[in-house]
């Protein structure tokens, strides 16, 4: 069986053109005392037939989405992805290329990347992006190091920021896990009981390196209060907000309400959502930022006949060159889903973004108009403008109505419970332009059915 | 050239779109919230769009092009059955948020993956969260810093790494807070165990080593470095980098490491994809296991009506490490690298061995050829090896040094010559501990004629002069690229006509 | 240079495989039914395999790589969403002998295409079954020769053709036996009315018209042509290669033809893949209707427990027309081209009428384009058009005579020149009523921008001397290919060694 | 909506630029007589999204082979093509080109299509292959057409072609539609009880202009009776043998034992099912049949630098040139369906092709022996060896049996009875690399169950 190793069969030729004898020959560089003698208690290799077959097996048993009717989001949202986009990431040329060392070899890449940096500037209004971080998560936390190490020295309150209080806790734990190191402290903005900022907190914001907020915020809420934000904190403080991409076809750009950096789940432009990864986080900035933030930037050059090239640029920054000064540790990056955003963003257009965005948002009034019609549930705050979610209160626990929509094939959302304490009634109901008309009015009814239950 | 900026189509988009379920006029935003210019992204149509990838495809190159024997960087073969896995809609459609029980294919995947890092690296417990290797290195930091708090051990600031260690080693424990003590190597890059005796003390939490090492030569003291950093109570972290070279020949465990990251998008090959994505999981001792970040896959046996969900005869659940660092990425890692992983290990099961058996005897033949090459061409004078050894493993450096001296050729030029000769070059200049540095990494996909080829033709790119080589590469999509001036003059996004 | 037969790697297998359910020596086979030698396969590893056949493809040109503007080859861009859909095991993994219950969402999909074509062309009946565009054809005129058979028509032996047909036309006539009575065309390739009363008479079964005609032009003539041949009895049939152009305007129905084949793949795009697959549906007035290949599909309100396999209220169910000529194909045709061109049209519905708009816009602009450019340029001298005429349907006619009379430049240079550009050259000495011939269509799915640019760069063409033309291309993978030894010289497959 | 039409918005510009004012201006040239006035009575256009949710769901809705346990084959084969193939021939350079006029730019189509040729020389042992036919049976009739064509002047049965008997009646339909117009007979060859070829039936086609038999023959037989025929009609009747191109990984080369044509559905290297088409047909024949074949061939020739180059060649043989007396109608074939071909040949290559051709006569070796253990039915021809497929003798109509076996999930082979007279109590059960033991077993069981409730 040649398969993947093309050599199989022609070992003992090589070895003997060498010198060698056996393969052991090559091995007897390590030491007996380390040597694994036995072979690997794992079972027998399989045929591409039979994996195919095994995975077809395992993942089919899986439930996916688009099986049931799903209401699911919380920061990862159902999209459809246009099929030219798949066929054209898997070229071998895109595939299965490794970071652009040699860029007169990688200029298709590097391009690409390049044009992906100007659409999400485009997109979040500042002029800088680099080509990906890991996710949503890791481009928050490694902003809030990025506002510490620009802002620390005039900070009145040193190594500190603050973040908004909903930030959902396993981002929360991604940040705690990004900071500590750095000796930053994660402080608390609030929000009101309308779900907006709590402006007043924001103003003892004010002299710590960042604050991070997120529009929608967690709750799914637009709010229009983050326009007062930077002149509150002032420019000391960073600015930083956190986005879902597709909802700036409808809302304004943060950078042209005082963002300083924007970040967030690159997700929904062009990724499916896979489990949760590989996904790619966007991370762009102004220029204060340029030259101590994280991850690779392409900049657009001239060759030697001062025809238009592309390169990474910057490299100072990154940890092969800077090693442990480095403005992050990031090495392996997400270029490849990048580069399925900008395809998607190509497809799309402003107005194909705009209709999208559209999409998302009348889907969400729709459903909270119909779960609005119930009542015995609430929608705590039903007076604000949401994208892509909201929360429902519940007459009962989000987990039992979770367990109980289940039962009838329905993935009702998420049990913000789990991150809220004390708000184990919290639904959080996702809605995206994947969500039908009809699939809204079957949550509605059987939410109607389970909660008269409930009250009854 | 076809620029994305250029497509100035009419109004409208390149992929219809069904309605909205509401009037869009039915909308209201806060009014200071209303966008007032739409981004200026290009107008094209799907026409346009399949048109311009493809012709930035055919601007890049990537293994399936070329052989691209780039140190460090396991530039394997990707076999295409995993792009078909990975778009099954029981990974593509899948929500991390969703109930263990919508998903115990997934998690028996999981399950079985974790398992099969254990066995290879002898570790106890295996976390898939982190996304690539330098976030594995972080986490694994992260882990033994706990684990020294829970002790009360906080005098342990320092983490040792060898000057050949990779960036990311050093830049994962600085952002952990620790101190970085870098103690310089023997001239093969491998420990100077004296050079570490001489700084080890119980401020030491961690010492980091690649094994082999980034010249590609076993660490044959290891078991002695362990040794000595266990003895002052430090830990010992193995950077999976190069595990393709000793898989199934010995491992992180029997070498004394208490903590492991791998590579899984090099070892096990998903597609780097331009730079990424990947994937790190690591793998722990017992005494760090409750540290690491949740949710881990663990198995019991199924009850009552589990049956119905069950892939097997055991429950697949998420579980909480009692001392959890917390997460270093929000969702489960990249579950879709780790499937397509899983793909990859089916295919060689126990006889992962004969993976890293051929990455290491492809390595050494290529080695050998350059160097018979060189010897029927007469230019054996123009490198010699990077390190003096009789064997090396999956990767060898050498040193360009006599080339440049004797007639001013350099790394840099014989990297360019090779672009002419369609290849992708090797690493240059790195490690720095070699003058004139190219590393070699062929990988064990290639065939015995392929390296045969490219080893006559590196020979060919040597006996350029040196002013043809200077002006390499002349046949690539452009020319030597100017990074100075990109860093000068940066244009980091597309100047749009007011700017 | 990559060879497949240079490919030698050791005995085994690019892909594994399960094992066999029997040992393999409890095989027996007649002694002389034993094969001696394997066939002398190359051997390739997956990865080698990845690698020539993705070296191979950067030898070639696609619409996907450039504008493709072969004439009467409607080089539309195919929309990727085909692609996915006929990979759906609903389509890829059906036996066509399944019963009716198993594929009613594939048969209520023939039933809308056959549907949507008779609608089109203004038809009654629609087959899917003929698989390329001269497979319709023959299909039609046995139909037609069984249709007269039938009321004792014997003498109707002949088939009239313009000499302007494409080359299938008569050949698919010949086939069936028939004797082709070539008509000469106007300058204008158009019919020649007098010429065609001339040869009609009882004898004649069929004539066959493509509308617009091969030089791009509306046979306005075409219901004289209808209402002569009907005269005499016999039947018109309509090439439906050039549909791209009329779709929505008007019809074959509407011209008087009783037969018509569709290019699907042409028309609603499947891709061409270097020569096919194609798909050739037909569609027939009522009277011929009994004569099709079967089966084909009918509906029928559900009854009884057929709604469990229903996927609407009705049941799709093959139907054997009564007089069925029989077979032209084993199967149901070329099912998965049909998918593809389902998706096609779904995404136009109604508005399929567009597409042609946007054809006949795009050829008339390219034509007007090229003309612009020549007089900016001062060459306006150098071609003239095929044939006079306000507007072009979807393709048009450029003859470069001119430019051959007066400068040595041939149609072929220019094609070759074009090459150099990046384009893929228009479709050159055909027809051939036009001298130094070049035909170009653009199809709807090219935006202005490269309609502009190609003009620009054909009279960049244009503007080289002969002597540079007649070298050209000079950046394509191999230069002027010789065909002369190609057809002297024979080397029809690899020679092996001993050959 | 741009989509597809990326002039949709600029009609009216580019319109003026030439002097138009309408759209209707382009087709002034239509007579009024003929115009279709009114809009196509057609439902409205569908986006992307509401396409692929229509097919998902129409043809979600089939019952595909692998959703059950399938013994159905009878000329076409369930099999495993590597995820490579797919991926590569979806390469937009093969996908979206069209014939290689030009071969200074189809180098990629045409050296790949010569290597087929190789392939297929190689697999079938003939010098000379073609780059595809639309399928066999187009491919078998094309044959005999092209046996008329080479033997005619010499034939004592002038205009005869023998074919055997046992040709399924849809094959024998193609084939009369192409004889017919050339005023070709085909007359029949016969087999004996057994299945074999009746030799003595054989020499009275000698003198006629060829025969046509298959190997395995349509009852799954491989006939050793096979290697006589070329010796019994002589060298002016041409031996056309229809094959399996997998059996040939074990059974001779029909080129070894006199074959002058072969053809065959070559669907089983390369292509799916795909409910019978786009497959491709193989046609390979000796030096004789060259200048008078049907179909496309590549020739390896030169530029003008000398440099190794192809091109197409023979092409006087063809439509475009020959006109009404080419060798063929043939235009648009399948070449990208040979592609697939080709890629599936080379990764196989000759042992995997030998372990293939294995797996299948193993396979349907296994379920002989285990249908074989049910004492109800029969297999009339037991003795022979099989490949792929073998008929069952039932206590009752076939027809009936596949519906019960269909009930309990098995699509249980073909009904024999609707090829051959009087044969509705015959099944052919087809076996492929595909089928498990444990599949096997399953239909074993069910037939015996049925069985004995139809006897008793
Ligand atoms: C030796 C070594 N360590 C660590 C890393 C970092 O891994 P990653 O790029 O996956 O973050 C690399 C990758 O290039 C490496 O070569
Ligand atoms: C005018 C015309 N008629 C008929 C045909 C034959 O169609 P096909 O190639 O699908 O057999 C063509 C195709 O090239 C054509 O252009």
């Amino acid at each position: 069986m040649v398969d993947q190793l093309p050599n199989r069969g022609l070992e003992l030729e090589m070895l003997e053109e060498m010198g060698f004898s056996s393969i052991d020959d090559l091995f007897s560089d390590i030491p007996e005392r380390v040597r694994m003698n036995a072979q690997l208690d794992l079972p027998p290799p399989q045929s591409e037939e039979e994996i195919i077959a095994d995975a077809r097996r395992l993942l089919g048993s899986n439930l996916a989405m688009a099986d049931v009717v799903s209401f699911l989001g919380a920061g990862l949202y159902r999209n459809y992805v246009p099929a030219s986009v798949f066929q054209l990431v898997t070229r071998g040329e895109f595939l299965t290329s490794y970071t652009p060392y040699q860029p007169e070899v990688s200029q298709g890449m590097l391009q690409a990347m390049w044009e992906f940096q100007t659409l999400v500037s485009e997109l979040i209004g500042l002029p800088i992006s680099n080509l990906s971080l890991y996710d949503g998560s890791t481009a928050a936390a490694e902003a809030l190091t990025c506002a510490v190490r620009v802002h620390n020295r005039k900070a009145t309150q040193k190594d500190t920021v603050y973040i908004s209080e909903l930030t959902p806790p396993d981002r929360v734990s991604v940040m705690q896990n990004y900071c500590q190191g750095a000796g930053i402290e994660i402080k608390y903005l609030h929000h009101n009981q309308d779900g907006t900022i709590d402006l007043s907190s924001v103003e003892q914001a004010a002299g710590s390196c960042g604050i991070y907020v997120e529009q929608p915020n967690p709750l799914g809420l637009l709010d229009g209060g983050y326009t007062k934000l930077k002149e509150i904190i002032g420019e000391n403080t960073a600015l930083i907000i956190g986005i879902q991409p597709i909802s700036l076809g409808l809302v304004e750009a943060p950078g042209n309400y005082g963002a300083d950096i924007v970040v967030g789940e690159g997700q929904p432009l062009g990724s499916p959502v896979t489990a949760g990864g590989p996904i790619y986080g966007i991370f762009a900035c102004s220029k204060t930022y340029l030259r101590l933030m994280p991850g690779r930037i392409v900049g657009r050059s001239i060759d030697v006949d001062g025809k238009e090239a592309y390169c990474l640029t910057l490299s100072t920054r990154e940890q092969h060159i800077r090693r442990h000064r480095a403005t992050s540790n990031i090495c392996t990056n997400e270029t490849l889903i990048a580069l399925m955003g900008a395809m998607h963003m190509s497809l799309l257009g402003p107005e194909g973004l705009e209709h999208l965005a559209l999409r998302n948002i009348t889907a969400c009034n729709l459903a909270k108009q119909k779960l609005g019609e119930i009542n015995t549930i609430a929608i705590p705050h039903s007076s604000g403008s949401h994208f892509n979610e909201f929360i429902v209160e519940l007459p009962a626990s989000a987990a039992d109505c979770l367990k109980y929509l289940d039962g009838v094939g329905i993935i009702g959302g998420f049990d913000a419970g789990r991150w809220y304490n004390g708000r184990k009634n919290w639904l959080l109901v996702t809605v995206t332009d994947q969500t039908s008309a009809q699939e809204i009015e079957l949550l509605a009814a059987h939410l109607a059915v389970w909660s008269a239950g409930v009250i009854a | 050239m076809s620029r994305l900026f250029d497509f100035a189509g009419a109004e409208g988009m390149g992929y219809s779109q069904p309605d909205t379920l509401l009037p869009a006029d039915s909308v209201t935003l806060p009014k200071n919230l209303v966008r007032k210019d739409l981004p200026r992204w290009p107008r094209l149509s799907e026409p346009e769009m399949v048109r311009h990838y493809t012709w930035l495809s055919r601007r890049n190159y990537g293994i399936d092009t070329g052989f691209y024997p780039l140190g460090s960087c396991t530039m394997k073969h990707n076999p295409r059955i995993n792009e078909v896995i990975a778009q099954i809609p029981g990974i593509a459609d899948i929500h991390p948020h969703q109930p263990e029980h919508h998903i115990q294919g997934l998690l028996s995947i999981f399950h079985e993956m974790q398992h099969m890092l254990a066995i290879c690296s002898g570790m106890d417990q295996v976390t898939l969260q982190p996304v690539a290797g330098a976030q594995g290195e972080f986490t694994a930091v992260r882990c033994v810093q706990e684990y020294f708090r829970s002790r009360g051990e906080h005098q342990r600031t320092k983490v040792i790494v060898p000057d050949s260690a990779h960036g990311t080693n050093p830049a994962s424990a600085a952002m952990a807070g620790f101190e970085i003590i870098e103690i310089p190597s023997l001239e093969d890059g491998r420990i100077d165990i004296e050079a570490l005796k001489a700084v080890v003390d119980d401020t030491v939490a961690l010492m980091m080593v690649t094994n082999p090492n980034t010249l590609g030569l076993f660490e044959n003291d290891i078991s002695d470095a362990s040794d000595i950093i266990h003895s002052v109570g430090g830990q010992m972290y193995y950077d999976g980098a190069n595990f393709n070279a000793i898989l199934g020949r010995t491992s992180p465990g029997l070498m004394g490491f208490d903590a492991v990251h791998f590579n899984l998008h090099k070892t096990f090959s998903q597609p780097h994809g331009g730079g990424g994505p990947g994937s790190g999981p690591i793998g722990v001792k017992g005494h760090l296991a409750e540290f690491l970040p949740g949710p881990i896959v663990k198995k019991r046996p199924i009850v009552g009506d589990e049956a119905k969900f069950a892939v097997d005869e055991m429950w697949y659940g998420w579980y909480q490490p009692a001392n959890s660092i917390g997460k270093v990425q929000q969702w489960h890692g990249n579950s879709g690298a780790v499937i397509r992983c899983w793909a990859y290990y089916r295919r060689y099961g126990y006889g992962l061995k004969d993976m890293s058996e051929h990455a290491v005897l492809n390595a050494n033949y290529l080695r050998h050829a350059l160097h018979r090459e060189a010897k029927n061409a007469g230019v054996e004078d123009m490198f010699v090896d990077g390190a003096n050894t009789h064997v090396a493993k999956h990767e060898f450096t050498l040193s360009l040094q006599p080339a440049k001296e004797k007639y001013g050729i350099s790394a840099m030029d014989v990297a360019k010559g090779l672009l002419d000769q369609g290849y992708m070059a090797p690493t240059v200049y790195f490690p720095l501990v070699v003058p004139e540095c190219m590393m070699f990494e062929p990988t064990e996909t290639e065939s015995r004629d392929t390296l045969d080829q490219f080893a006559k033709d590196f020979i060919k790119v040597l006996q350029q002069d040196a002013e043809t080589l200077h002006e390499a590469p002349i046949t690539t999509p452009v020319r030597r690229v100017d990074e100075v001036y990109a860093a000068r003059n940066l244009c980091l996004r597309h100047p749009f006509d007011d700017e």
